[in-house]
């Protein structure tokens, strides 16, 4: 388990971090063009810069994996947890002695740490529930403090790395090299995967893909390739979905307490527009109720195509705003031109 | 009192227009396809319901038995039901054309509703009160099947009906459901 | 027999006249008052609100009242055969052939090295979504364009293209 | 590992369904001897022949929908039942109320309950209830007992300690069946309890101490018929019940209180499986009803 192609040249001079300037380290995670790994993909020196900004005091590292099935950081903190949490020390020191804090969801992981101990490093352990990995609500359970949607934790003293970000931090800066490869879990088993590996070149053909796990990935055809954001690769449960039986228990599993079944309903529904549009937009695709359905539906997809078709509804109310807006200056600007000329005529008569 | 809500009870459930004597089945079925003509079908038809039964019955007795017509009411009964019916649908064109729109052909077919001639007939002999009760009972009833029926259309047009079902035939099927389900009221009151 | 036929016929024809009587009235009632017309909002919330003008009335809402007032339900190509059929099936009228659908996820895009800032297309746009000012390069709110092609043959230097709309998160 | 998701598919839930079925089943095989064997066995086969015959395929017998309706219809019918009744009960249930609809999770009446309902409508005389020891059930007794008082009924034999004789035991044995499945969490606890609320609130009003007029104490009625089974397994059927949290409530208290008055005023001896069917012809409407709003976020 846990093979890794060795590498032969690195692509930059080693960095000895310790002993150099902030600005060099920016520049050399610049070079190796590091996003977020969890899965937004946020370019790493941006949420650096913004933490510089707004002068953030807390870095935490992520290794709360919370979604059913995936078990990339886990394998990534237990193989390579040396790496990841100097990949933190140096992220640490781009900001002004921040706080560092990794954040596990993996009981063994955390007595490992602790049995261990690591100086200037707390660790603290999640709760292993769907979604608590998802960063907001990861720093509203570590300090109970609400970062507004408008705002970005980096701009409220926070900065949250995901653990694979870091490792690959590590890497880039101390080793010299550019990300090649990620672990993901691969149909199930934490595997070492080459960037940009077509997923028809992985192998298990024939059966639908996912890019993601089961349960929050999107459909994923052959050409898809494996970035720096797959954390997983799975095959989908299209062949195993049945008919909605309404037993409820995708409402009961909502971490926000989503009419699920309701909106399902409304999807399915050929007649009838999507009146829950509130409701649909405020899912925050944690695939807890894909995990729930015992008839195996992909709520998640069909919640993005929802999403989809209530922001269009949103955009016709405002085009028809708009124009009915249009025609009636249209109709005034004519008006005014018209008394504008006629009053030209006048004066002129006038002379 | 108990037995005016005897009546009312009886006229609602036990003795359903729609699913115990099969009467207005037109409009059951034409007019259930979506909630939002249904509601206003059914309230129309109420509307209908109620006044015809009062018209008639001051028809009735004031004016046939006093002058030994009786054997005239049906004649005279559809004539009361059809000015009723023609009132409804000028107001209700006044009054929102999208319902007017919405309600096509079944609003003036009221006039040949089944249900509201079996109503004033039924009622004739009753005294002006005990009839009206059972107007509102049985218009009650009427509507009630009606917008359930309606919702459950509504609900059967995202399910994965066969071929050979979709349609007509499973909201037949689903109305034999339906009158199966109200024969439990049977004996009652 | 003769008096039954007679008291027959009265009756039924002081019963029609009275009926009829009350009808005419209510008539004469109701046609004092202004219908509210809801029709047009619905039929308006089934277009695609694109403004294209394709249908050959200057708008969406232009074109649901027209509509009403008894025009061909299929005259509008962005909304292609759904919005065909959700119109028969409001207005309770025959479906026709199925008009060819548009891409409507598109929107417009001003190539800023060309244009000479000549304003002409601010007009022609039916939401308001092209800022600019004579002499000053123009450009088009993403989020305000509905796609609809309108000011592509007024601009004099052919600047505007047609691109797919960018999903944002 | 890469079955994470799959917590409980169906199949596995209507295994579970049928586990809290069977001791109630052996208790009624008890009760009813040799002839509820032969409806038991016609039912289950009826099923699963009726299911393959609409489906074509082996993999819709599996999520084991067909053999609950089955099991259900089989519990419902008395034991002197002719086979071919059971038969056509079940050829309803799963043909019409099921299929028809478009199968399981789109049907919109319980299947069970429907072709229960349809066999007793129209073979009234094949499928009353007698209970092969002694005669006439107490709720036969109660709908035609003339001017009777329910101290001179709970005398007879068809009367128990504390419900119906020997239904009461089977009522126990449901009931610690459907305790089973709100511990396995695979029923709301609050549908049942408010089936079982209903029914008791209206046969509270109703009763006056039994004279000649009152229909029991609501204990006698929990525990008479068929009301453990069908407040537990019956009302609690995900597909035809409300998902939303007041349409529960309203769903199943006026379940329980249809079916006493059914009991009481109608011609029918029990009135469950009609008050079932009548509910669930609300259960649109009711799923329509506000729902707890949205918590801000």
């Amino acid at each position: 388990m846990l093979e890794r192609q060795p590498r032969n040249k690195t692509d930059f001079q080693p960095l000895d971090w310790r002993r150099s300037d902030r600005d060099d380290i920016m520049a050399r995670i610049a070079a190796a063009g590091l996003i977020g790994m969890g899965g937004a993909g946020f370019p790493v020196v941006a949420k650096l810069r913004s933490g510089i900004q707004y002068a953030a005091s807390t870095i935490i590292a992520n290794g709360v994996e919370c979604e059913p099935g995936v078990n990339a950081d886990r394998a990534l903190l237990r193989h390579y947890l040396p790496d990841v949490l100097e990949g933190l020390r140096i992220a640490g020191a781009c900001l002004a002695k921040p706080a560092l804090i990794l954040a596990v969801s993996d009981q063994s992981i955390y007595q490992a740490f602790v049995d261990k101990g690591e100086l200037g490093i707390t660790c603290r352990l999640v709760a292993d529930a769907p979604s608590n990995g998802e960063e907001r609500t990861l720093i509203g359970s570590l300090f109970s403090d609400e970062i507004p949607t408008t705002r970005y934790p980096s701009q409220c003293g926070y900065i949250v790395f995901n653990v694979a970000t870091l490792f690959a931090i590590c890497e880039a800066v101390r080793d010299g090299s550019r990300p090649r490869d990620r672990l993901v879990t691969l149909f199930g088993e934490e595997t070492w995967v080459e960037l940009d590996t077509k997923l028809g070149d992985i192998g298990q053909t024939g059966a639908t893909l996912r890019l993601g796990s089961t349960a929050t990935g999107r459909m994923a055809s052959n050409d898809d390739v494996v970035s720096l954001t797959t954390n997983a690769v799975e095959h989908g449960i299209d062949d195993q979905q049945r008919a909605c039986i309404h037993c409820g228990w995708c409402d009961a599993v909502c971490p926000r307490h989503l009419p699920v079944e309701a909106m399902l309903r409304q999807i399915q529904s050929a007649t009838r527009p999507i009146t829950l549009s509130s409701e649909v937009n405020a899912c925050f695709e944690c695939g807890a109720c894909v995990v729930q359905c015992p008839s195996a539906i992909p709520l998640l997809d069909l919640l993005r195509s929802a999403k989809r078709e209530v922001e269009n509804e949103r955009r016709k109310q405002v085009a028809d705003l708009r124009f009915q807006q249009h025609t009636v200056r249209a109709a005034e600007t004519i008006k005014q031109e018209s008394i504008t000329r006629s009053t030209r005529i006048e004066t002129r008569r006038q002379w | 009192m108990a037995e005016l809500f005897a009546l009312f009870v009886g006229a609602a459930l036990v003795n359903n227009f729609v699913l115990v004597q099969f009467l207005g089945l037109c409009p059951y079925v034409g007019t259930s396809k979506r909630l939002e003509t249904a509601i206003p079908m059914s309230l129309a038809t109420a509307f209908v319901m109620l006044l015809a039964t009062v018209l008639t019955h001051i028809l009735y007795t004031l004016v046939l038995i006093p002058l030994d017509l009786e054997y005239l009411r049906i004649i005279a009964f559809i004539f009361a039901i059809a000015a009723v019916v023609q009132m409804t649908e000028l107001y209700v064109r006044q009054i929102s054309p999208v319902l007017h729109q919405l309600l096509g052909i079944y609003l003036p077919l009221i006039t040949s509703n089944c249900a509201i001639l079996g109503l004033v007939l039924t009622v004739a002999d009753l005294s002006l009160p005990q009839a009206m009760v059972y107007a509102v009972g049985g218009a009650f009833g009427f509507g009630l099947v009606l917008v359930v029926f309606a919702s459950l259309r509504e609900r059967l047009q995202s399910a994965a009906v066969p071929a050979a079902f979709r349609g007509a035939p499973v909201a037949l099927l689903c109305a034999g459901f339906m009158a199966l389900a109200f024969a439990g009221f049977l004996g009652m009151a | 027999m003769f008096e039954e036929v007679v008291l027959v016929s009265l009756t039924m024809a002081g019963i029609g006249i009275t009926l009829s009587g009350g009808i005419a009235a209510l008539a004469k009632w109701t046609e004092s008052r202004q219908p509210i017309d809801s029709l047009v909002e619905r039929v308006n919330g089934l277009l695609p609100q694109i403004q294209c003008a394709k249908c050959g009335f200057p708008g969406c809402r232009p074109y649901a009242e027209a509509v009403i007032a008894g025009e061909r339900i299929d005259l509008c190509p962005p909304g292609g055969s759904d919005t065909v059929q959700a119109l028969g099936h409001l207005l309770n009228r025959p479906v026709d052939v199925p008009a060819e659908t548009m891409d409507s996820d598109q929107v417009a895009f001003i190539d800023e090295n060309t244009c000479v800032g000549c304003a002409r297309c601010i007009p022609a746009c039916p939401v308001d979504a092209i800022v600019g000012a004579e002499r000053y390069t123009h450009t088009i709110l993403q989020e305000h364009c509905t796609g609809c092609e309108l000011c592509i043959p007024v601009c004099p230097v052919d600047c505007i293209d047609l691109h797919k709309r960018a999903v944002h998160a | 590992m890469v079955n994470a998701r799959k917590q409980l598919p169906t199949s596995r839930v209507m295994l579970h369904v049928i586990g809290a079925l069977i001791p109630g089943t052996v208790i009624h095989a008890w009760l009813g001897g040799w002839f509820s064997l032969i409806v038991l066995t016609t039912s289950l086969v009826a099923a699963v022949v009726t299911e393959l015959a609409c489906t074509r395929s082996w993999r819709e017998i599996t999520d084991g929908s067909a053999v609950v309706t089955g099991l259900l219809i089989a519990l419902c019918l008395p034991a002197s039942t002719p086979w071919y009744v059971a038969a056509i009960a079940v050829l309803i249930a799963i043909a019409l109320a099921k299929h028809a609809f478009g199968g399981l999770g789109h049907n919109v009446f319980n299947p069970a309950m429907a072709g229960y309902c349809a066999v007793l409508l129209a073979y009234p005389a094949l499928v009353v209830e007698f209970d092969t020891v002694s005669g006439a059930t107490a709720l036969d007794q109660l709908a035609h007992r003339g001017a009777t008082t329910i101290d001179e009924l709970h005398k007879s034999t068809a009367f128990g300690h504390f419900g119906a004789a020997k239904h009461e035991w089977l009522n126990v044995v449901f009931l610690i069946g459907g305790l089973y499945l709100i511990a396995m969490r695979l029923i709301p606890w609050l549908l049942p309890t408010c089936v079982l609320v209903g029914m008791g609130v209206v046969s509270f009003v109703l009763d006056d101490g039994g004279s000649s007029a009152s229909h029991g104490s609501p204990l006698f009625n929990w525990f008479a018929g068929g009301t453990m089974l069908a407040a537990f397994f019956i009302a609690t059927d995900p597909v035809t019940s409300p998902s939303n949290r007041n349409g529960m409530v309203i769903y199943a208290l006026s379940l329980g209180a249809i079916a006493m008055l059914i009991r009481k005023y109608s011609s029918w001896p029990d009135g469950l499986a009609f008050a079932v069917l009548i509910l669930n012809c609300f259960v649109p409407l009711l799923e329509q009803l506000p729902r707890k709003p949205m918590p801000s976020t």
